[in-house]
């Protein structure tokens, strides 16, 4: 019913990108991209290790998604674009999750290094969904390098503190065009709903689903919650009141 | 020869990519390979070869959010 | 997927509660109540105009769901207690919406004269949801009397504030074990996704809806806001952390 | 005969509940009435009797919230 | 600077109400009471114990201050009502700070109760500074019972949670007249502060000095944070925007 | 009472730095800055208007505090090193607030060209007081390239929003050895106290003070806002619960 | 004689209030005293006779918020 | 000669910027002056020539936060 999350003109099924999980089964994992009705999922890329067999491979369980490799744990221009263009040649897609990450505690954004590699991976032909800080003005300039859309995040990575300075994704929806997908820092269903009716277009969850007690059951949660947040948003919410008016007729009341 | 692999300093007798892959055992899918931070495209895994104090990185796609 | 909400013996399909609408049409209201998925809307009692012809009924709209009257801008015992046998008269239910207001301006609720309405009430054999303040005294006060349901107010009524004190409505559910609908101040998806979370058993809308610039839309996401609620509270949310961490691998990086 | 209906003084002719409904042109359905503060059942309608100076309320369900 | 706060025609030479301790020596209480500022000081009424001496004597540490007896702990009306009158017996004074609690867990207000104690010993001649809930209708009540001030909890006794329901507490300033003071929640300064912004006359505090890891330190801080936000809330703060203007010109600068 | 911040090396006698003012008289300014009892106030760099006598010098009512030069208004690295460059000759001081802006709505920071001009401007041997976002990454470059404190936005200039993201400001302190300023955003006392709270050395005001009605009232909250926050700060709060623990003794309570 | 000391049963000796508190060798300041729910004031407590079953309160003030 | 003064051509006279001060009749206390990007300290005024096509800056401190 509501309108849908176009990424350089590839629609998409759903405003909820996910992650693949961390400590949790290749089967649970596949449970809960079907569940959440998910379109796009990303993943790590990481050095085959060499001295174990290799057991089952991540693609394989992620056939009927589009899928979008990231450049996490990347702490440099070189190594981000390295590892962003092995991606693009063994998933066979020239779209990238760029993260190039300035704290190893925090794994805040360096949105200069991320910046600097965009610009770089742009001419190399990538889409490029750069993870940055909730600051307009780094907004405003991955925009104009022409990145297919902006990822700020709501809170650090894996914190589930929710969307902690909502003022500044109002700015940022107010002055921004291309398509802004809160990335990292919701932990529950209303904080996605939340992010939705500040007028993002879009979710990243990993650690909300996953570290949830029952995972499944959050992965249903959050489709319905970020398919409400986006209806909300565009039903146009009452306005508030410090105190409202009688929600029944005033006249007419039976009384002695 | 030796090589830098993964980080790691190897003896090989893997000539091309495709015999490195070999030689691990790795089934030439689900990986990608840099040398010297350039990606070698899998139609080229049987003429790329690999020289002495080549940088080599396979990669695979794991979790992550 | 979510467990369902049981008052009275009455298992309901739907934790939202509804209003019947206010300067609203009837086709709108029908529209929106089905759309919302409510099997329990509210209505007002108030006096047949005798000099006008009297139109369309609105019980006539209202054949698909169970109808609870309330005895909403009753100021004393007395009224609230005649409407209350009116309305059961008239809608050939015990179940009543028990408001007995304090305040013209904010229609705070008078709990005390609530409690005491609530005791005539149940002696007389109705079933008994009362509208009260976040209260937790006044919450198994009205537990003990036997209320079906407890309704402390989220904010007030027809101010779309959404949640004011989750604390208190976070030790009244520790404390509390009879249903806990949150009866007005919720103003947008989120806001009732919340309400769930928390653990109240319901939300009862009715301004958030009707007072959207497009109502049929809010109506679905409110829908959806408290499917997402309930199942995000069932799933057990991940625990929060200043920051958090990675949430993808630290190992295996491409580095140089 | 003098009766306060719905908080308003009114002569009527009507001896019975269900006179009064009629002189009211209201159907009896959809609607519901206390005389005195004490609900009058649907059944009873033809044969509670109005007297002078009862307070008579009839209502209806309308929208609220 | 600011303007003074009268309670029972008497003017109070600050607008910190403090406890006298838990778990804190005399000297130290002291100490913290002569740093606050405070001119009104609480104590509870409590059996003297018959098998041990007596030790020193709370009361002669309290030379410089008025003393407000409480009725702490009691939960029905008679309770309330005999430590109220012993209470102005041992001090001399008709003072009393009413309690009656609906809760050993959370020390909730009964605020049935407390109405209904409020009009006894209003009638025997005292005055009563009513601990309640942030509830309009009982605040409203109390006032009109004659109440010398109301005294609604920010949050739960001993929580240090601050301001919970900043809507509540602006509403009852808005509705009511007499003094209003902010009992127990306030966990440190800048809430001492923010509930004097909301135009409260004053705050009661008690854990949130003695409980603080150097409470001399605090008991300044907050005679400072109470004399900030009462020349706040009288200086007439700021709109807020979601963004601003310039602090600095925007002619006449030096550019290329 | 606490204790003071020193940057660079001068020990300043408060926590407050202060503008000078917009919209406002130099006798209100002048006025102010006594009661706020600030050492360190800004002003802005601007041309001498050449058509119109020139009128009073603000220096001349600077004379008993440091003054620090801004470079308000620049949005390059070339006006900003220019600009800072007058200031330290027009007011021989090689201290300089510096400001890179990136947005004229928002006036948000260019911090990737603030970092640039800080790197040029530390050569040139400024202490340089950067205006930035609450962006961890940036304040560790900032604090790495030497200098003197980092000034943090807590919401936009001219918005009085209060502390948007206090989860941001505390984990920068965590990390971070050089004195961190607020800069921007607070509207009332309890802001800034909070902001000391959170364990920021200090906070830069000007429309909190000089938008309030009454801005002598405000300049003296604010003065003591900000010694309640650091006191607070260095106090150590007691810790927070969902409900306490009575405040007053549970044995010896007089009952029936 | 048997009271109800606060809160418990004791035999005592004194037959007044003022007996009482020398019996337990309280001095007569910074204390107050209640019999059977009424407050005895001070200037009573030489006057004010002790019967057999007698509920006796005497409360001093403690810290409290 | 023609120079940029404060971001507006102006015709002048003067030789120096201490002569540029006079023209304009501004004292030289509480201003500073640029020419072409860079600093003219006060010392100097008198003796900084200032050429055709110069680029002037004059400025003084403002109210600003």
């Amino acid at each position: 019913m509501n309108s849908k999350l176009t990424i350089d003109g590839v629609e998409l099924g759903s405003r909820l990108l996910f992650g693949t999980g961390k400590n949790v089964s290749f089967d649970t994992m596949k449970e809960c991209i079907e569940l959440s009705g998910t379109d796009l999922v990303t993943c790590a890329i990481r050095r085959v290790p060499l001295n174990e067999s290799s057991g089952q491979n991540l693609i394989d369980y992620l056939k009927n998604v589009r899928v979008l490799p990231n450049t996490a744990m990347c702490y440099n221009v070189k190594d981000a674009i390295l590892t962003a263009q092995l991606g693009r040649e063994l998933l066979d897609t020239n779209w990238v999750k760029l993260e190039v990450i300035g704290d190893a505690d925090t794994l805040f954004p360096d949105n200069e290094l991320t910046l600097e590699a965009a610009k770089i991976l742009i001419k190399d032909g990538f889409t490029i969904l750069p993870y940055c800080s909730d600051d307009l003005i780094v907004c405003q300039k991955l925009e104009q390098l022409g990145c297919a859309a902006v990822m700020p995040l709501a809170a650090p990575i894996g914190s589930g503190l929710g969307i902690r300075n909502p003022t500044n994704l109002q700015i940022i929806r107010e002055k921004i065009k291309c398509p802004i997908i809160v990335d990292a820092g919701v932990g529950t269903a209303s904080e996605a709903a939340f992010a939705l009716e500040l007028g993002m277009d879009g979710v990243l969850l990993q650690s909300a689903v996953y570290g949830a007690k029952i995972p499944q059951k959050m992965a249903v949660a959050m489709k319905s919650a970020v398919e409400a947040g986006r209806l909300a948003y565009e039903a146009g919410r009452m306005p508030k009141k410090l105190y409202g008016s009688a929600s029944s007729p005033v006249e007419g009341v039976v009384n002695s | 020869m030796k090589i830098t692999l993964n980080g790691e300093l190897r003896e090989i007798a893997a000539a091309t990519v495709a015999d490195l892959l070999r030689e691990l055992k790795l089934a030439p899918v689900g990986l990608a390979v840099a040398v010297n931070e350039s990606v070698v495209r899998r139609a080229n895994y049987e003429t790329h070869a690999l020289n002495d104090g080549d940088i080599v990185e396979i990669i695979r796609a794991v979790q992550g959010g």
